[in-house]
C-alpha cells in the first residue's frame, strides 16, 4: 500500500514538473492557463494522497480547496480576463522557448544541487514525501523564471501561480501542510492577490492598449 | 557671581538672543539690535567667564543629563585650555557683534534678519560649548551644531548659486572630518580602562604609556590629524576654505576664519597633549612637515588671488600652518620630555614654549585675522565688490577704515611690536633651541621648518603689501570704488577695539604671556613663566639664549617717529608741502596705469611657476587690417593644483561608479525579477 | 649705556661716508674722478632745505613712510655692535633686527604703490619679490651664527665669537658668511641686483620706489638707505668676523674695535664697489638663481651646524 | 485584549464605506487613527511593564510593542497630513471624491495589516499579514489614474508578491525543521515557541529558510538588489501614503527578518550567519541607494533611495550586533520613520506648490515657502546624520557597534557610504531650498496649516531625541536589547 502510494506520490510530482515544463514549451495562451488548471489538479491529487496515507483530515480540505480554486476558479478568472482584454493569443516569450528549456532544465538541476543536502544528508526532514523537495523548488524557480522571460502581465500573475504551487508542494512534501488556518489565510491572500493583479492588468490594458510589461519603463533612473 | 552661574547666565543670554531674534523676525531692524546686543552680552559673559578661570585657578563645570545611558557624563568643563579659547571667543565675538550692528544693515529686505540673529547666537553659543565639552559624543554634537551653523550662515545669501555650492564643499568637507574624529573617539573609547567611557576624564587615561596599544594610537592620531585638519584647514583639506569664507558674511568670515577654525588647534591639543601622549617624535614630525606645506600653499596661493576675502582665506591657512608649525615643535620636545623627564627637563621648558608660542599665535590670529575679515567686509560694504582689480583709493575715501585695517595688516605681517611678531618670535626662539636633542635628523629638519618659517613670513609680507596696496593705495580702479563711503561707526568700533588689542596684545605680550604658560602649564606640568619673563623682556629659558621686548620696541618707535618729525623740522627749517600730479613721463595717468594686483604677484608667479602652473591665454581681436588690433585681451589663470589632482579625480570616480550603478534601475520589471532571482540562487548556492 | 649710544649714533653718521667712499671707488675703477665721498652729506643738507611734492593721489602712507623709515632703521641700528660687542640687547635680537627692515621695506613697499605711478609699482613689486627671499636667507645665515654662538642676541654673537676664536665656527661660519654677503647685495640694491645708480625706468627697483619723494622726504629715505647699507656692513663684520671687537670697555679696546670697524667696512666697501664695477646686472627674473643659491647656502650652514655636530 | 487594536482600523474601514460626506469620512479615519493610537499606547505600557502578552494567536513583546508603536504614531500623523494633502489633490481635479473615501478605507486597512504584522505569534500568519500589505496598499501607491501610478503599483504588486512567496518557502522550511522538534504541533510556527527551542533546530534547514526570508522579506524592506520597486512605488503614490511606506512599512518587513534573524541567532548557528547576511545586504543597498542618491532627479525619488539607505543601515546596525549595534539600529527605526515621515510631508507641500517632482526645476524653497523650505533642509539635514539630530546619535551607536564587534571593513565602508550619501542629498536639498526661485510668479502666501505644525513638531522631536533620549525610552530601547540577547538575556 505504502509502496503504491509514493509511487503514486512520485508520478504526480513528476507531473507537477512536467506541465510546467510544457508550459514553458507552449505559446498559446489558453492552453497556459489550461496546463496551470492540470497542475493545480494533480497538486490537489499529490495532496489527497498524502493525506490517505497520514490520515490527517485538514490536507483533504486543502487538497479540495487546491482543486476548487486554483484548478477551476483562478482558471476561470484568468480566461475571463484573458478574454474582456482581447489580447493576442500568442505567449510574446523573451527568450526562445529552446534557450528557455535548457535553461529550466538546468534551474532542475540546481534546485536538486541545493535541496541534495536536506533530503538526503541532514536526516532531520522524516516525511515520506521529502523527495518532492527538489522538485516543488524546480517548480518556484521555474515560475519564477516564467515571470522574468514573458512579456505580457497575464503571464506573470501565471508565473506567480505557478510558484505559488511550487510552494504548496513544498509545503506537502517536507512538513506534511501547513497549520489549517495559515492555509486558510493563504488561500485568501492568493485568490485577493489574483484578484487585484487582474485588475490591474485590466487598467494597465486600459491605459497602454497592451498588456506588454516590457513597455512599462516610464519609470526609470 | 561665581563662575558656574557666569556659565549658566552665558547659556542662557544666547539662547535667549537666538530665540529673541527668531521671533522679531518681522521687524528687521529692530531684529538687527536685538539679536547682536544679545550677543554682544553673551560675548561679555563669556569673556568674564575666561578671565575668573584664567585668573583664578581651578575650573567651572555644568552638568547636563546624559542622552543614552552608556555615553558618560554630559558635562562642559572649562579649564585653563577651555578658558583661553573662550577668552579669544568672546572678544572677538564681542567685536563682531559690534561691528555686525552696521554691517548687517545692508540686508534689510533682501534676506531674513531674524535667521542671521539666531544662526549667529546659536553658533557663538556652539563654539564655547566646544571648548569646554568634557564629553566625546557631547563634544561632537558641538562640534556638528557648530558646523552646521556656520554653514548655513555660509549659505546666508541663499539666492547667489555661488554661496550654494560653496557651502555643500564646506559642509561635506566638515562632515568628512567630523566622521574621522568620531572613529577616533570610538577607537579611544574601546581603549579606556574597565567599563568603556566616553568621559574626557577616562580619555585622559589614556595618556600613559602603554595604555593603548601602539596601532590603535597610531590610528587614532592620524585621524584625529585628518579630521581636525579639515576644519582647521591644513593642505590638502584646505579646499573648503578658500570657497566657504569669501562666500560667507564678512563678520561671518571673521567669526569663521578667527576662531572657528582654532576649535581644531584647540582639540587636538587636548587630544594629543591631554589624552593621548605625544610619545612617539614621528607624531610631531608629521605634523611638521603638514604644516610647512600648509603654510607654503597658503602663503602662495594668497599672493595669487584677486578675490580680497579669498586671499584672506589663503592666508588663514598659511596661519594655520604657522600655529601647526610651533604645535609640532611642541609634540616633538615633548615626545623627548615624556620618555626622560630628568635628563630632557630643557625641552620639557622648550615644548613649553614651542606651546605658548602656538597659543600665542592663536590668539592674535583671531584678532587680527578677525579684524581683516572686517575690514573686507567695510570694504565690501562701501563698493560691492572685492575684487582687488576694482579697488584702490579707499585710503582717502574711507579713512578710519583703512587706518584699521592697516594695523590688522601690520599685525599679520609680523611687524613689530604688533602681535603677529610676538608670537613669530617666540616660534622662532622655540625652533633654534634645538641643540640638545640627540636625533640628528631631527635636528636636521628642524631648521627646515625655520627656513619655511621665515620664508612664509616674508612672502606673507609681500602678500598684505599687495592687498592693502590694490585696494586701499593710489587710485580707485572702478565707479564703485571711486564712490566709497566711510562704513557706520558701529562697524568701526568693531574694528577698533580687535585693532587696540592688536596693539596692545603685542606691546603688552609681557603680561600675556604668563597667563597662557598657566595654561600650557596645566597640559605639560611644566611652567617656564619665570625663566621665561624677566621685567620687561621676553627670553626663552635656556639661559641667556635671547631677549626681546615688545614694548621696549614699541617705546624705541614712539619716541623714534617724533622724533624723526623733529629732526626733519630742525634740519632745513619749515618749507611748504606742494600738491602736485604724479610723475607720468609726459603722458596722463588714469587708473588704467596703475600696477594692478595680478601685476603686482606677476614676478612671484614666475619664481613659483612650477607650483602655480599658470595658464596664460592673450587674444587678440583686430580690425580689418591684420595690423590693427582693436582689443587685445589677457587672462591668467593658476592651476588649482588640490582641486584638479586630488579631489576632482575622486569626486568623478564616485560619479562614475554612481552613473554605472544606475544601469540596474532602467524600468524593466522583468530585469528587476531577475535581480531577485539571481540573488537567490547565489546565496542558495553558496550557503547550501 | 653711553657706549651703546654712542656707537649707534657713529655709525649712523659716517653711513653716508660709506656711500661716498663706495661711488669715488667705483669712480676710480672706472677712471672718473668722481664727487667727493663726502658728496652724500651735501645731497643730504640740499635735500632738507627744499620743500616737497606729493602727488595729490597719496594717502597718509606715503606721508608717514620716511619718518616710520627712519625710525625702524634707527631702532635696528641700536641692536647692532658696531665696536663694543654689547648692544641694547634686551630691546631684541637679531630676529628684531631683520623684522624691522622687513618693517621698513614694507612701508617703502606701500609708499611707492600710494602715488599710483606705474613705476612705484613695478618698484614695489620687484622689491617684494626679491626680499621674499632674501629675508629667508639673512635670517638663517644669523641663525647659523646664533647657533655656533649660543645665542641669538646680536651683541652676544659677536662677543661670543670674538672670544673663542676660528676653530669654533669654521665651514658653518663661511657659508653663512656667504649667504649673507649676497643678501646684503640684494638688499641694499646693489649691482647684480639692482643699479643704485640707474633711473633707466625698466631696470630700477629700488629706486622706483622713492621716485615720488622729494625734498625733506627724500631725504630721510635717503638716511634711512645709507643706514641700512651700514648696519648690513656691520654685521658683516662684528658678527661673522668680530675679531678685534672690544669686549670690555677700555678705552684701548674700544679704540682697537673701532679700528677694526673701520678697516672691516672700508675692505667690504671696496669688495662691493669692485664687484659693481666688475659685473652687470642680471636680468630680473634670472635673480631668483642666484638668490635661491643664497638661501641654500645660508641652510646649509645651519644644517652644517648639526652634521659636524659643533656645540 | 489583542485583537481590539486590530478591530479598530477595521471597524473604521467598514465605518466609512456608507459615509457620503467627505468631512465625516476624514473625521472618522482620523479619529479612529487617534485611537489606534492610544489603544497601542496603553497596550504597549503594558507590554513595557510586565514583559510580554500571550494570547495565542496574537503575542506581544517588546518588539512587538515598539514597531506597534511606531505604526500607529506614524499612521495618525499620515491621516492627519492627508486631510489636508487630498483636499488640495480634489481642488485640483487630481482624484474624485469616490476615490478620497475609498482611499480613506485603504489607508485603515494598510494600518491594519501593518498592525497585524507586528502582533501575530504565527509565523504564517505574519507572513499573511505582510502580503496583505502588498495588497492594501497596491490599490494607496496606484490611486492617481495616470500610466506612471499604474506601471508603480503593477511593479509593486508583483515585485512584493514574488519576494513574499519566497519568503512563505522559507517559513515553510522553519516549520518543516520545527514540527522535527515539537511534533505537529498548532504552536510549531509560533516564534514564542521557535526562539525558545531555537538550538535544537535544524541549523542547515535555517541556513536555507533565512536565505529565503531574507531575499523575500527583503524584498519588501527594500534590501538592495531587491529594491527596485520601491523608488517607484514611493513616488507614484500619494505623499502621505509615501510617508507611511518609508516611515513604517518597511520597518514592519524588517520586523519579519528580525524575527527569523533572532530564531538563527538562537540556534547553533549563532548570530554570525544571519547577521553576516544582513551586513552584507545592509552595505549593498547603502552603496546602490547612495549611488542613486548622486544621480537623483525626482526628489520623491531619491527619499525613496534615502529609505533604501536607511533600511540598509538598519540592517547594518543588527548586522553588527552587540549592545550598541543593535541599540542604534532600534533607535534608528524609529529617528528614520520620524524624520523621513517629515521629509514627505515638505515633500508633498512642495509638489503641490511646484507642481513638479523634478529637482532642477525646484528653487528658492526659503523664500517661496520659507517655514516648509527650512523645516525641509533641517530634515535634510537629520536625515544624513547631522548632529544635533537624533539619527546622528543612532548611527554613532552602530558605528560603536562596528567597531567594537572588530567589524573594520564593514565599518569603513559605512561611514564612507555615509559620507557620500550624506553629499549627495545636501547637495540636492541645498539646490532646491536655496537659489532664486525658477517659479513663474503667481505669488502666494505659504499656507501654514496644521501640516506644518506637525512638520515643526517632528524636527523638534528629532532634534530633542539627539540632545537627550528620555528615560522611558531608553529602558524600552533597553528591553527590545535584551530579547536580542541569546536565552532572554538578563
Amino acid at each position: 500500500m505504502a509502496f503504491s502510494t509514493t509511487t503514486i506520490i512520485d508520478g504526480l510530482a513528476a507531473a507537477i514538473l512536467l506541465t510546467t515544463f510544457i508550459a514553458i514549451a507552449s505559446n498559446r495562451m489558453f492552453s497556459l492557463v489550461r496546463l496551470f488548471a492540470l497542475q493545480s489538479v494533480a497538486l490537489g491529487l499529490l495532496a489527497m494522497s498524502v493525506a490517505s496515507i497520514t490520515g490527517a483530515g485538514h490536507i483533504y480540505a486543502v487538497a479540495v480547496l487546491t482543486i476548487g480554486i486554483k484548478g477551476v476558479v483562478i482558471p476561470w478568472m484568468l480566461l475571463y480576463v484573458m478574454d474582456k482584454i482581447r489580447t493576442t493569443k500568442e505567449v510574446e516569450p523573451l527568450v526562445s522557448i529552446p534557450l528557455s528549456l535548457l535553461l529550466c532544465g538546468v534551474l532542475t538541476a540546481v534546485a536538486f544541487y541545493i535541496t541534495e543536502p536536506i533530503i538526503f544528508t541532514s536526516g532531520t526532514i522524516t516525511t515520506i514525501t521529502k523527495n518532492c523537495l527538489a522538485i516543488s523548488l524546480a517548480v518556484v524557480l521555474i515560475g519564477f523564471y516564467t515571470m522574468i522571460a514573458r512579456k505580457k502581465a497575464v503571464t506573470q500573475i501565471m508565473g506567480l501561480l505557478t510558484m505559488e504551487n511550487g510552494l504548496f508542494l513544498a509545503a506537502i512534501s517536507v512538513t506534511y501542510g501547513m497549520p489549517m488556518i495559515v492555509e486558510l489565510g493563504i488561500f485568501f491572500d492568493i485568490l485577493v492577490a489574483v484578484l487585484i493583479m487582474g485588475m490591474f492588468a485590466f487598467r494597465i490594458n486600459k491605459t497602454f492598449d497592451s498588456v506588454d510589461t516590457t513597455i512599462l519603463r516610464r519609470l526609470h533612473d | 557671581m561665581n563662575g558656574q552661574e557666569l556659565f549658566g547666565l552665558f547659556i542662557l543670554t544666547s539662547l535667549l538672543g537666538a530665540l529673541a531674534s527668531l521671533s522679531m523676525g518681522r521687524w528687521s531692524k529692530a531684529c538687527r539690535v536685538v539679536s547682536f546686543s544679545f550677543s554682544t552680552l553673551s560675548s561679555m559673559l563669556g569673556l568674564a567667564l575666561a578671565l575668573e578661570v584664567l585668573l583664578g585657578s581651578g575650573t567651572v563645570v555644568l552638568t547636563l543629563p546624559t542622552a543614552v545611558a552608556g555615553f558618560g557624563t554630559f558635562s562642559f568643563v572649562i579649564d585653563q585650555l577651555s578658558a583661553f579659547f573662550l577668552l579669544a571667543i568672546s572678544i572677538l565675538g564681542a567685536c563682531v557683534s559690534i561691528y555686525s550692528l552696521g554691517y548687517t544693515k545692508e540686508y534689510e529686505g533682501k534676506y531674513s534678519l531674524g535667521t542671521m540673529g539666531l544662526l549667529f547666537n546659536t553658533f557663538l553659543l556652539s563654539l564655547v560649548l566646544v571648548v569646554s565639552a568634557d564629553n566625546a559624543i557631547l563634544f561632537l554634537i558641538m562640534w556638528e551644531t557648530m558646523s552646521v551653523s556656520s554653514y548655513l550662515l555660509v549659505m546666508y545669501e541663499n539666492r547667489k548659486q555661488d554661496s550654494v555650492s560653496s557651502g555643500l564643499l564646506y559642509v561635506v568637507m566638515t562632515h568628512l572630518g567630523t566622521a574621522l574624529i568620531t572613529v577616533a573617539f570610538i577607537i579611544m573609547w574601546l581603549n579606556t580602562p574597565g567599563d568603556h567611557s566616553f568621559d574626557f576624564s577616562a580619555f585622559r587615561e589614556l595618556g600613559a604609556l602603554g595604555a593603548m596599544p601602539e596601532l590603535a594610537r597610531n590610528v587614532a592620531f592620524i585621524l584625529l590629524l585628518i579630521g581636525f585638519g579639515t576644519k582647521a584647514g591644513l593642505v590638502p583639506l584646505h579646499v573648503w576654505l578658500p570657497q566657504a569664507h569669501p562666500a560667507a558674511p564678512s563678520n561671518i568670515s571673521a567669526m569663521m576664519s578667527g576662531i572657528m577654525v582654532k576649535t581644531a588647534v584647540y582639540m587636538l591639543i587636548r587630544c594629543y597633549f591631554d589624552f593621548l601622549g605625544t610619545w612617539d617624535t614621528w607624531w610631531g614630525l608629521l605634523v611638521l612637515l603638514i604644516a610647512c606645506i600648509s603654510a607654503l600653499v597658503g602663503v602662495l596661493y594668497a599672493l595669487m588671488e584677486e578675490d580680497l576675502k579669498r586671499a584672506l582665506a589663503y592666508s588663514t591657512v598659511e596661519n594655520i600652518g604657522i600655529i601647526f608649525i610651533a604645535l609640532g615643535a611642541a609634540m616633538v620636545f615633548e615626545s623627548y620630555h615624556l620618555v626622560d623627564p630628568v635628563a630632557n627637563a630643557h625641552l620639557g621648558d622648550l615644548a613649553a614654549l614651542a606651546l605658548i608660542a602656538a597659543l600665542f599665535h592663536t590668539l592674535s590670529h583671531s584678532l587680527f585675522k578677525g579684524l581683516l575679515f572686517m575690514g573686507a567686509g567695510a570694504v565690501l560694504h562701501a563698493t560691492h565688490t572685492k575684487n582687488l582689480e576694482e579697488l584702490g583709493g579707499l585710503a582717502k575715501r574711507m579713512r578710519w577704515t583703512g587706518v584699521l585695517f592697516f594695523i590688522g595688516v601690520l599685525s599679520i605681517s609680523a611687524i613689530p611690536p604688533f602681535n603677529g611678531f610676538v608670537g613669530e618670535w617666540l616660534m622662532f626662539q622655540s625652533l633654534l633651541l634645538t641643540q640638545n636633542i640627540t636625533d640628528p635628523m631631527v635636528n636636521l629638519l628642524l631648521p627646515v621648518a625655520v627656513a619655511v618659517l621665515a620664508l612664509t613670513g616674508a612672502l606673507a609680507a609681500a602678500c598684505f603689501v599687495r592687498i592693502f596696496g590694490a585696494t586701499f593705495l593710489a587710485r580707485p580702479r572702478s565707479r564703485h570704488a571711486a564712490e566709497a563711503q566711510e562704513v557706520p561707526r558701529s562697524m568701526l568700533v568693531g574694528m577698533g577695539i580687535a585693532a587696540g588689542l592688536c596693539v596692545l596684545t603685542g606691546v603688552l605680550s609681557i603680561l600675556i604671556v604668563p597667563e597662557i604658560d598657566k595654561v600650557t602649564s596645566s597640559l605639560l606640568g611644566v611652567s617656564i613663566a619665570g625663566k621665561l619673563v624677566n621685567g620687561l623682556i621676553l627670553s626663552p629659558p635656556a639661559g641667556e639664549f635671547s631677549s626681546m621686548s615688545p614694548l621696549a620696541i614699541g617705546v624705541l618707535l614712539m619716541i623714534a617717529i617724533p622724533a624723526s618729525l623733529a629732526i626733519s623740522r630742525f634740519l632745513g627749517g619749515r618749507h611748504k608741502v606742494v600738491t602736485g600730479d604724479t610723475w607720468d613721463c609726459g603722458t596722463p595717468l588714469t587708473s588704467r596705469t596703475e600696477y594692478s594686483a595680478s601685476g603686482f604677484s606677476e614676478p612671484i608667479n614666475r619664481i613659483f611657476k612650477s607650483v602655480y602652473r599658470p595658464h596664460i591665454e592673450v587674444r587678440t581681436e583686430y580690425t580689418t587690417s591684420s595690423l590693427i588690433k582693436r582689443r587685445i585681451s589677457f587672462s591668467r589663470s593658476i592651476e588649482p593644483v588640490f582641486e584638479r589632482y586630488l579631489y576632482a579625480p575622486t569626486i568623478g570616480l564616485v560619479l562614475a561608479l554612481a552613473r554605472r550603478l544606475g544601469f540596474i534601475q532602467r524600468g524593466s520589471i522583468q530585469a528587476y525579477l531577475a535581480y531577485i532571482f539571481v540573488v537567490l540562487l547565489v546565496l542558495l548556492v553558496v550557503f547550501r | 649705556m653711553i657706549v651703546e649710544v654712542l656707537q649707534t649714533i657713529l655709525l649712523v653718521a659716517i653711513a653716508p661716508l660709506i656711500t661716498g667712499i663706495i661711488r669715488k671707488v667705483k669712480a676710480y675703477l672706472q677712471s672718473r674722478t668722481g664727487p667727493s665721498i663726502l658728496q652724500p652729506y651735501r645731497d643730504l643738507r640740499k635735500l632738507f632745505s627744499k620743500g616737497s611734492v606729493v602727488s595729490k593721489d597719496a594717502s597718509w602712507v606715503f606721508t608717514i613712510t620716511p619718518y616710520v623709515c627712519l625710525s625702524a632703521i634707527m631702532v635696528a641700528a641700536l641692536l647692532v655692535p658696531v665696536i663694543y660687542a654689547r648692544t641694547f640687547g634686551f630691546v631684541g635680537d637679531l630676529i628684531v633686527l631683520i623684522y624691522l627692515l622687513s618693517m621698513m621695506r614694507f612701508f617703502m613697499a606701500l609708499a611707492a604703490l600710494d602715488t599710483g605711478s606705474a613705476f612705484g609699482g613695478m618698484g614695489s613689486s620687484r622689491e617684494m619679490y626679491i626680499s621674499s627671499i632674501v629675508e629667508p636667507t639673512m635670517l638663517l645665515s644669523i641663525f647659523a651664527m646664533a647657533l655656533v654662538a649660543g645665542t641669538t642676541s646680536l651683541g652676544n654673537i659677536a662677543d661670543g665669537i670674538a672670544t673663542n676664536g676660528w676653530d669654533l665656527v669654521a665651514p658653518t661660519l663661511l657659508l653663512a658668511a656667504a649667504a649673507f654677503f649676497i643678501a646684503t647685495l640684494a638688499e641694499n640694491a646693489r649691482v647684480p641686483f639692482d643699479n643704485p645708480a640707474t633711473h633707466l625706468e625698466l631696470t630700477m627697483i629700488h629706486e622706483a620706489m622713492l621716485l615720488e619723494y622729494s625734498g625733506k622726504q627724500l631725504a630721510l629715505m635717503e638716511i634711512s638707505s645709507m643706514t641700512k647699507l651700514i648696519i648690513f656692513l656691520a654685521i658683516l663684520s662684528n658678527v661673522f668676523f668680530p675679531w678685534g671687537i672690544a669686549t670690555d670697555l677700555t678705552v684701548l679696546s674700544l679704540t682697537g674695535g673701532l679700528l677694526a670697524f673701520l678697516v672691516k667696512v672700508l675692505v667690504l666697501a671696496v669688495t662691493i664697489a669692485v664687484i659693481e664695477s666688475a659685473t652687470a646686472k642680471m636680468r630680473l627674473f634670472r635673480l631668483p638663481n642666484i638668490l635661491t643659491v643664497a638661501f641654500i647656502l645660508s641652510l646649509l650652514a645651519v644644517m652644517s651646524f648639526y652634521i659636524l655636530g659643533a656645540t | 485584549m489583542i485583537e481590539y487594536i486590530l478591530l479598530i482600523p477595521l471597524i473604521i474601514a467598514a465605518l466609512c464605506y456608507p459615509l457620503r460626506r467627505r468631512a465625516l469620512v476624514e473625521a472618522v479615519a482620523v479619529a479612529g487613527s487617534a485611537v489606534t493610537l492610544i489603544a497601542s499606547l496603553s497596550i504597549s505600557y503594558e507590554v513595557f511593564t510586565t514583559g510580554t502578552l500571550d494570547e495565542g494567536l496574537l503575542y506581544m513583546d517588546a518588539l512587538s510593542a515598539y514597531v506597534l508603536l511606531l505604526v500607529s504614531l506614524v499612521g495618525l500623523l499620515a491621516c492627519f497630513y492627508s486631510i489636508s494633502y487630498l483636499r488640495r489633490e480634489l481642488e485640483e481635479g487630481e482624484i474624485t471624491e469616490l476615490k478620497l473615501r475609498n482611499y480613506y478605507i485603504f489607508f485603515q486597512l494598510f494600518v491594519f495589516t501593518m498592525l497585524l504584522v507586528t502582533v501575530s505569534n504565527n509565523l504564517g500568519i505574519m507572513w499573511i499579514a505582510i502580503e496583505g500589505t502588498t495588497l492594501a496598499s497596491a490599490y494607496l501607491v496606484g490611486l492617481y489614474d495616470r500610466d506612471t501610478s499604474i506601471e508603480a503599483a503593477w511593479k509593486y504588486l508583483v515585485i512584493c508578491s514574488v519576494g513574499i512567496t519566497l519568503a512563505l518557502l522559507g517559513t515553510i522550511i522553519v516549520y518543516a525543521s520545527s514540527i522535527q522538534v515539537l511534533g505537529e504541533e498548532s504552536n510549531a510556527l509560533n516564534w514564542s515557541t521557535l526562539q525558545a527551542n531555537a538550538s535544537a533546530l535544524d541549523p542547515g534547514l535555517l541556513k536555507i529558510s533565512f536565505i529565503f526570508i531574507l531575499v523575500g522579506y527583503g524584498t519588501k524592506v527594500g534590501l538592495s538588489p531587491m529594491h527596485t520597486w520601491l523608488p517607484d512605488a514611493h513616488s507614484q503614490a500619494p505623499t502621505p501614503v509615501s510617508a507611511l511606506l518609508s516611515g513604517v512599512l518597511l520597518n514592519c518587513a524588517m520586523y519579519g527578518i528580525l524575527r527569523f534573524h533572532m530564531i538563527v541567532s538562537g540556534s547553533s548557528l549563532g548570530a554570525g550567519f544571519s547577521g553576516g547576511l544582513l551586513l552584507l545586504f545592509g552595505i549593498i543597498s547603502v552603496a546602490t541607494a547612495g549611488a542613486f542618491i548622486i544621480m537623483a532627479k525626482d526628489y520623491k525619488r531619491m527619499l525613496a533611495y534615502s529609505s533604501i539607505e536607511h533600511m540598509g543601515i538598519i540592517a547594518i546596525g543588527f548586522g553588527f550586533g552587540g549592545f550598541w549595534g543593535i541599540f542604534g539600529a532600534l533607535f534608528h527605526m524609529l529617528n528614520h520613520a520620524l524624520a523621513k515621515t517629515l521629509l514627505f510631508f515638505g515633500a508633498g507641500k512642495v509638489l503641490q506648490r511646484f507642481h513638479t517632482k523634478d529637482i532642477d526645476k525646484v528653487h528658492g524653497l526659503i523664500k517661496v515657502l520659507p517655514v516648509t523650505g527650512a523645516l525641509l533642509l533641517g530634515g535634510g539635514l537629520a536625515i544624513t546624520g547631522c548632529p544635533p539630530f537624533s539619527l546622528f546619535l543612532s548611527e554613532f551607536m552602530i558605528m560603536v557597534g562596528g567597531l567594537s564587534s572588530q567589524n573594520y571593513l564593514g565599518t569603513i565602508l559605512y561611514i564612507v557610504l555615509l559620507i557620500i550619501v550624506f553629499a549627495a542629498f545636501l547637495k540636492h536639498i541645498g539646490g532646491m531650498v536655496f537659489g532664486e526661485p525658477l517659479l513663474e510668479e503667481r505669488p502666494s502666501k505659504e499656507r501654514r496649516g496644521t501640516d506644518v505644525v506637525m512638520m515643526a513638531v517632528l524636527l523638534i522631536a528629532i532634534l530633542a531625541l539627539g540632545l537627550y533620549v528620555p528615560e522611558f525610552l531608553n529602558e524600552v530601547l533597553d528591553q527590545v536589547y535584551r530579547l536580542f540577547v541569546p536565552g532572554g538575556g538578563a
